[in-house]
């Protein structure tokens, strides 16, 4: 197991946003995290990636706990994220945003530039390297969101709702995107609302509701899942 | 003893006059989350505008507010409008735009020098002035009338602001503004309207604290500039957007100013004051009191 | 001449003549105004570490400069020690207060931060002010420290003539151009400008922001008390109100401002800019309008912010690169 | 070569502007001033009391050793900024290629200016800057018309003890309350020194920032510790706000005895009215002082100026007097023969003659060896407040008894 | 004439386009649903409607009267109220205050008294909390000042932006009823959701949302049974 969750549970000023949530990633495959607007997801992935402390419950990364620790040590560990609402560095180019992740391994500027080239190429954004991330579309912005965080060199990628927002032909180019770098040997944490990618993706689903977990198996497991479906559509929409 | 109980009541009446002069800065700061640099310089204008009234129309000085206020309030108005708006509008994207900031200095440099351009440099103080001097005798203790009313005109403007913000449609709609600007605008606020009304109060406010200290304090184009370390003191202590918070921040500072020299030199009370003030701010960068502001 | 050339020429050039520049002008007026429009760019270019690259706004950078003139100008009155060792002294003292100042500030946010730091700046003003001696320095409170003008010389770093001030001004100048340009290609460089641009993206690629902000701060007071030792060796005196002055805080981060923040060109502009204009307007309506010179800088605060809130940098760039155009004949490759 | 040139007209233009005024056809004058900034008061003051000077002495037809040759005024602003003294003391110098120099007022701005002055070789006349140091930095070339602060605190302390002769009243205890800037801590150095020689009890020694906006605290202090005698210098707003929270305070003392500074200034009587009433205060010069001339510029100064001459517009008046005469003795523009010709001053009549004492001139480190301080009491005889000259005795104004001790009000 | 009527609007955020060629009608007296996931557009689409965000083409139109040059403050005023995603209350007011605001505009000013007690007589629950401060409300009576707040502003027609985020299932039932309560006297509501059930269930007409285009459209009973609607939510 690469990252295993025991008991985490993070409130805010008396709510509980995350109710004794467990979960275990292999290493290696992409887990799919789902849940209704506001079930709690980004809070479960901002305490792994150590945003938020958790009020309770411990978290293994590589069998060591990594409750509470910052996101800039996880980061040097090997645990990357992205964000849900994007957040380039807009006024620098598509070179230096993906530089800045590969600093994390690399002390000059020539070695890192290299190794982010490496990763542009990878993601198909090399032609785009000397365009400011300001100017990016949306679909390349949430590329771009990923090949900064690849080129930190995680062994764990969380990816935070990359397809939100995107064309349909753009989530396909992502889904094979992504199914590359997992391809390449990084494991993937997927949050994501658009179904058919998760559908398409994962290797495993767990789905949460109110900060506790409502469901976990394959894909069409929790996708014929009464609790899902009520989850998802409303409490009547299973009788119908 | 009573010497100490002397110099706090001193100390409380000349904090309240600070608190006063501050009032206006936390008020536009609640508002338009800008620090206004300019705030001494309006004082400054206010103090002006309070003299040229009471001398040129021989009022009582404290009758002079009825002039000041309203002056001083369009002066204020527009000159959000007119100068700090555009900014707004280029940055509204921004919480705390510096750019603000900036501009609100530039304001305070334009404001002095003009005044010493038009005025001279000269010092000012009410000639004919019924106040002059006044003091009234407790026992051994003696206490400034001007400074009295001074207290009092903060205690009241204080309360009163309280109240229009508590209870009045405008009110309610600055308080609004200032808590989520968006959700404002979604109930029918204009929000640049509710800024240039805060600035404009902010501003008319100054306009009060200017009324209370012409009667016993010079007027002059850099008296401005010693006021205007001191209301950013104050409002930190008291919490940056705290009305009451004002108040009692002036009070402290008071309080400091008058008692800390008995016990050693007067010019180390000013680094007593410093101090208190990074205290605070990383202690309790709420403010002394800690209140979150609702107003 | 290919654009190219060109523009690996033009800043050669402009080099020359900057180094020729005393050879024609031979007003001592002249050469201190450059002098003093190169200690402001050298200053705000210190600044812009901070207030720059790390996205903060300080306005107190005067307590470090106020360190190291002090430092140096007590080690060679008391003790006979040379300003050029006075000076990395004082670089150290002032690093020291410049970390101890951001390990708390960097935590505020916007105006909580500015406060923050003039507060600490005016703090020191008002200390220097009230102690005479401390320990065996004199400080000599509120009447400030004189430097007797008796040993000229490069080692006491004390000139009869200008010249040699501009080229100690000037060779800092390009050698803290170079190194903030050295910087902003580094891995530092990235992080500040990743932590002031999105901290949270920069957490989450491994850049632990405080930290890098607090060795940038450590960096640019050490930069700025630099500056202090020379401003005191050019006027031979100093005083708390002159030397901790809350004008020029507020005058070096103006200069970064209207130059554009976070540029390596933008404090030289600002500097080029403000500077004379600050200074004619002072001479030339000093004895008719007084204060006009000061309504004058406060306009051009209000005008540029209003206009061009990035700062004069990016027009002035869109005007070069058409300058290079023309010049050339060549459009510039996209 | 379009490039060579594109540089090289900015160049060229830059060097010909600095190059321009080159050749002088009056004898150029250059005075730092604080124009802004907080000393803006002082500084216009001596800028009006200059020009009347310099009007005069055009109009009588000029520096007749140099053929009739005018003088005129340049000016700078120094903000009361040392470092702004000090870059247009080199305009002055370098572009307007003036040939004497004036200023600055500001202690801690003449310092570093004198500096500059000495470094050209250019003539610096200060009129009025107290500080010792400022003749005593071994300079060549500055000459200081009025009293240095060991003498105006000497003076001070020299009429106290005539003061107790003449009342037989005794003095004991003073108290010391001073601006905290370079000015006041200057005296306070020396009052010390002197309470100690005199004999005397320091009850109280309080310097105070001048940017203070309550004063109440200190004139507590003041009233606590009981004092005989109160020793002030003061700025203007700070003078004004102590004299008036000391009478508020109601603090009885034998005598207040002001430093010149914020008490000599015109606005300072205006502003606090009847509450300055026999408060004693030192100078260079009273309107009533008994010297030919006196009167006579004191009511053209005020018809032209709306105020009266201070005893720092005196000296900036009888400064460019003494400049106008070493350069009658000079009659050379040559720094070298001004110098010399300002070392040998020895003016005692004319019109720049209207000071107290008898005599201009200089001692090897430059100071007017003649310098000398009247003490006046402000009060009213009937003309409403003026200040009354009442030391030393013999300039006394006839037929006034000073009032001493103060009376209880 | 429909009260409202969007013709043919693009929305960008930056240059980001997230609404296309989007066009809808709704008539007086009607509950029309919006849904479609996450990211669909459909509160760009509202923000578009109340001024907060400019359409780059096409028109917008209510009661007649063009509206999609107006500033929000204009809309709020011709009848138009839109309550937005995650409430957003004046969280250090209390919850009076928040409902006075909510009648800010010179059409409802007047009757503010009244229209409060109708509020009231809606929502009770907010009578008996007038006096909390709005923050430490839970969430389900926050979204109720929000809602009592919009109403206070006597719309003519009311937007409201996921009402049931984040609250429990209860409280989600009553949320609803009061919407059908409140379009059952008289006032015209669009609703966007993610609940699909619960919001088509109480909507005349609906319109499903997808990548910023108008999927689907029809009557509310209709779309309940489209099979369409699963697959956009399920992937499956």
């Amino acid at each position: 197991m690469i990252l295993k969750v025991e008991g985490l549970t993070k409130e805010f000023g008396g709510l509980r946003a995350i109710d004794n949530l467990s979960m275990e990633i292999p290493a290696g495959g992409i887990m799919g995290l789902i849940g209704p607007n506001g079930a709690g997801k980004s809070t479960a992935f901002n305490c792994i990636a150590g945003v938020y402390a958790p009020t309770a419950g411990r978290i293994f990364f590589n069998g060591e706990n990594i409750g509470g620790q910052k996101p800039w040590d996880l980061c040097k560990k090997g645990l990357a994220r992205t964000f849900q609402i994007v957040k380039p560095f807009a006024s620098k180019t598509v070179l230096y945003n993906v530089t800045v992740g590969s600093f994390a391994t690399c002390e000059r500027r020539s070695e890192a530039e290299a190794k982010a080239l490496e990763v542009l190429k990878f993601l198909n954004l090399h032609d785009k390297k000397d365009m400011l991330s300001g100017n990016l579309t949306i679909a390349d912005r949430k590329r771009l969101e990923i090949a900064r965080a690849l080129a930190t060199e995680p062994k764990l990628l969380l990816l935070d709702e990359v397809m939100a927002g995107l064309r349909p032909s753009e989530v396909d180019e992502v889904v094979e995107m992504i199914r590359k770098i997992r391809d390449s040997g990084v494991t993937i944490l997927l949050i994501e609302h658009i179904m058919r990618a998760i559908m398409a993706l994962s290797d495993r689903v767990v789905v949460i509701q109110f900060g506790k977990k409502i469901s976990e198996g394959e894909p069409a497991e929790v996708a014929a899942d009464p609790n899902v479906i009520k989850a998802y559509l409303g409490d009547e929409y299973v009788a119908s | 003893m009573l010497y100490i109980i002397e110099d706090a009541i001193n100390g409380i009446l000349m904090g309240s006059i600070y608190g006063l002069a501050a009032l206006g800065l936390t008020l536009i700061f609640g508002v338009l989350k800008v620090i206004n640099f300019a705030h001494g310089s309006l004082l400054m204008v206010s103090m002006y505008v309070a003299y040229w009234a009471v001398t040129l129309t021989g009022l009582h000085p404290y009758i002079a507010l009825v002039l000041v206020v309203p002056v001083m309030f369009i002066f204020g108005y527009l000159l959000q409008d007119i100068v700090i708006k555009p900014i707004f509008k280029a940055e509204k994207n921004v919480r705390e735009p510096i750019t603000v900031i900036i501009v609100t200095t530039g304001v305070w440099y334009i404001l002095d020098n003009l005044t010493l351009l038009i005025f001279g440099p000269q010092y000012r103080n009410l000639e004919a002035n019924p106040l002059r001097g006044k003091m009234l005798e407790l026992g051994e203790m003696l206490i400034s009338v001007p400074k009295l009313w001074g207290f009092g005109a903060a205690v009241l403007t204080t309360l009163a602001i309280h109240l229009f913000l508590q209870r009045t449609a405008t009110g309610r709609a600055i308080r609004a503004t200032s808590l989520d600007r968006e959700a404002a605008s979604l109930m029918g606020i204009n929000a640049y309207k509710i800024y240039n009304l805060a600035f404009g109060i902010g501003t008319a406010i100054a306009g009060v604290a200017a009324v209370a200290l012409v009667p016993f304090y010079n007027v002059f184009p850099t008296v401005g500039v010693l006021f205007d370390i001191k209301c950013f003191i104050i409002v930190v202590l008291g919490g940056l957007g705290s009305i009451g918070g004002a108040l009692l921040g002036g009070i402290i500072i008071g309080l400091i100013e008058s008692v800390a020299p008995q016990f050693m030199a007067a010019t180390w009370t000013e680094a007593i004051v410093y101090g208190l003030f990074l205290l605070v701010l990383f202690v309790k960068p709420s403010g002394i009191f800690g209140v979150k502001h609702d107003w | 001449m290919t654009r190219n050339t060109l523009q690996r020429l033009l800043p050669l050039a402009l080099l020359a003549t900057v180094l020729c520049l005393p050879l024609a002008v031979r007003s001592a007026t002249y050469l201190h105004i450059m002098i003093l429009v190169y200690l402001y760019a050298y200053l705000t270019t210190s600044w812009n570490l901070v207030g720059g690259f790390a996205g903060v706004l300080p306005l107190g950078h005067a307590a470090f400069f106020g360190i190291g003139a002090y430092t140096s100008t007590i080690l060679s009155l008391q003790y006979g020690i040379s300003p050029w060792l006075g000076m990395l002294v004082g670089g150290v003292i002032a690093a020291a207060v410049g970390v101890l100042i951001g390990l708390p500030t960097f935590k505020m946010r916007g105006a909580y931060f500015a406060l923050a730091t003039i507060a600490f700046a005016e703090g020191f003003r008002v200390m220097v002010e009230n102690i005479d001696k401390l320990g065996p320095f004199a400080l000599n409170g509120p009447r400030g420290l004189q430097i007797p003008p008796l040993n000229f010389g490069l080692a006491e770093m004390m000139f009869s003539g200008k010249e040699p001030y501009y080229y100690i001004i000037l060779i800092m100048l390009v050698a803290v151009l170079l190194l903030t340009s050295f910087i902003s290609r580094s891995k530092l460089g990235y992080y500040l400008n990743a932590g002031g641009e999105e901290p949270e993206a920069a957490m989450a690629l491994g850049i632990n922001v405080a930290r890098a902000k607090v060795i940038a701060m450590a960096m640019s007071s050490f930069l700025t008390a630099l500056a202090g030792t020379f401003y005191a060796q050019l006027n031979l005196y100093i005083h708390p109100k002159s030397a901790f002055s809350l004008d020029l805080s507020f005058e070096i981060a103006f200069i970064a401002l209207i130059g554009g923040r976070g540029s390596i060109v933008g404090p030289v502009l600002g500097a080029l800019l403000l500077r004379p204009v600050s200074d004619f307007s002072r001479i030339y309506f000093g004895d008719t309008l007084p204060g006009m010179h000061l309504i004058i800088f406060g306009v051009i605060l209000i005008l540029v912010m209003t206009f061009q809130p990035r700062g004069l940098q990016e027009p002035l760039t869109r005007l070069y690169e058409r300058l290079l155009d023309r010049l050339s004949g060549e459009r510039r490759a996209a | 070569m379009n490039i060579l040139q594109k540089i090289a007209v900015p160049v060229v233009a830059f060097s010909m502007l600095a190059g321009t005024s080159a050749f002088a056809e009056n004898v150029k004058i250059g005075n730092i001033e604080p124009m802004s900034g907080p000393s803006a008061s002082l500084g216009q003051q001596g800028k009006a009391a200059r020009e009347m000077a310099v009007e005069e002495i055009n109009a009588a037809g000029g520096i007749k050793s140099l053929g009739g040759m005018k003088l005129e005024l340049i000016y700078a602003d120094s903000e009361s900024k040392p470092e702004k003294g000090v870059a247009e003391a080199e305009r002055l110098i370098n572009t307007e290629k003036v040939h004497l120099l004036t200023g600055c007022w500001n202690s801690a701005v003449t310092y570093p200016t004198t500096a500059v002055a000495e470094r050209y070789g250019i003539p610096f006349v200060v009129p009025v800057s107290v500080a010792d140091k400022i003749t005593e930095q071994g300079f060549k070339t500055v000459f200081r018309i009025a009293a240095k602060d060991s003498w105006w605190t000497r003076d001070q302390f020299a009429f106290l003890k005539d003061m107790q002769a003449e009342f037989n009243t005794p003095v004991k205890k003073l108290a010391f309350v001073y601006e905290n800037g370079d000015w006041g801590t200057g005296f306070a150095a020396q009052w010390k020194k002197l309470a100690e020689e005199g004999g005397y009890e320091v009850v109280l020694d309080e310097p105070y920032p001048s940017t203070s906006t309550d004063l109440s605290p200190v004139v507590q202090k003041i009233k606590r510790a009981k004092p005989d005698v109160l020793l002030l210098t003061s700025n203007a707003a700070d003078a004004i706000l102590l004299t008036n929270t000391l009478a508020e305070y109601n603090v009885q003392l034998k005598a207040i005895i002001g430093s010149g500074g914020g008490h000599a200034d015109p606005s300072f009587m205006k502003a606090v009215g009847k509450n300055a009433a026999q408060i004693f205060d030192i100078g260079e010069w009273e309107t009533d002082v008994n010297k030919p001339g006196a009167k006579e510029a004191n009511e053209k100064y005020k018809a032209k100026y709306g105020q009266n001459l201070s005893g720092e517009a005196v000296d900036a008046y009888l400064a460019i007097y003494v400049i106008a005469d070493a350069l009658e003795r000079a009659g050379s523009l040559e720094p070298a023969k001004i110098l010399e010709a300002l070392r040998a001053t020895d003016l005692s009549s004319g019109p720049g003659m209207i000071v107290g004492y008898d005599k201009v001139a200089f001692d090897e480190t430059g100071q007017n060896k003649h310098a000398a301080l009247v003490i006046v009491q402000v009060n009213d005889t009937g003309n409403g407040l003026e200040r009354i000259t009442v030391w030393p005795k013999n300039a006394r104004r006839a037929g006034y008894t000073p009032v001493f001790p103060m009376a209880v009000k | 004439m429909s009260l409202l009527e969007v013709r043919n609007i693009d929305v960008s955020y930056g240059d980001v386009q997230v609404i296309f060629d989007l066009s809808l009608k709704i008539e007086e007296g009607e509950v029309v649903s919006i849904i479609g996931g996450n990211g669909s557009g459909k509160s760009t689409l509202l923000r578009t409607i109340s001024g907060l965000m400019q359409a780059s083409a096409g028109e917008i139109s209510f009661e007649g009267k063009p509206i999609h040059r107006s500033q929000p403050e204009e809309i709020v005023e011709k009848g138009i109220i839109h309550v937005p995603e995650g409430r957003r209350l004046f969280s250090l007011m209390t919850v009076l205050d928040n409902l006075i605001v909510g009648a800010h505009n010179s059409r409802a000013r007047g009757q503010a008294a009244a229209t409060l007690e109708k509020v009231y007589e809606l929502l009770p629950r907010l009578k008996e909390r007038h006096n909390q401060i709005a923050m430490t409300l839970s969430g389900g009576e926050q979204q109720m000042v929000a809602i009592g707040r919009g109403l206070m502003s006597q719309p003519k027609l009311l937007m409201l932006d996921e009402p049931s985020l984040g609250l429990a299932p209860i409280l989600i039932k009553s949320i609803f009823e009061t919407v059908r309560q409140i379009a059952d006297q008289g006032t015209t509501v669009l609703l966007v959701e993610q609940d699909v059930r619960h919001s088509l269930s109480l909507s005349d007409r609906g319109y499903v949302l997808e990548h910023g285009r108008i999927a689907i459209e029809g009557p509310a009973s209709q779309l309940l049974d489209d099979p369409h609607i699963k697959t956009a939510y399920l992937g499956i």
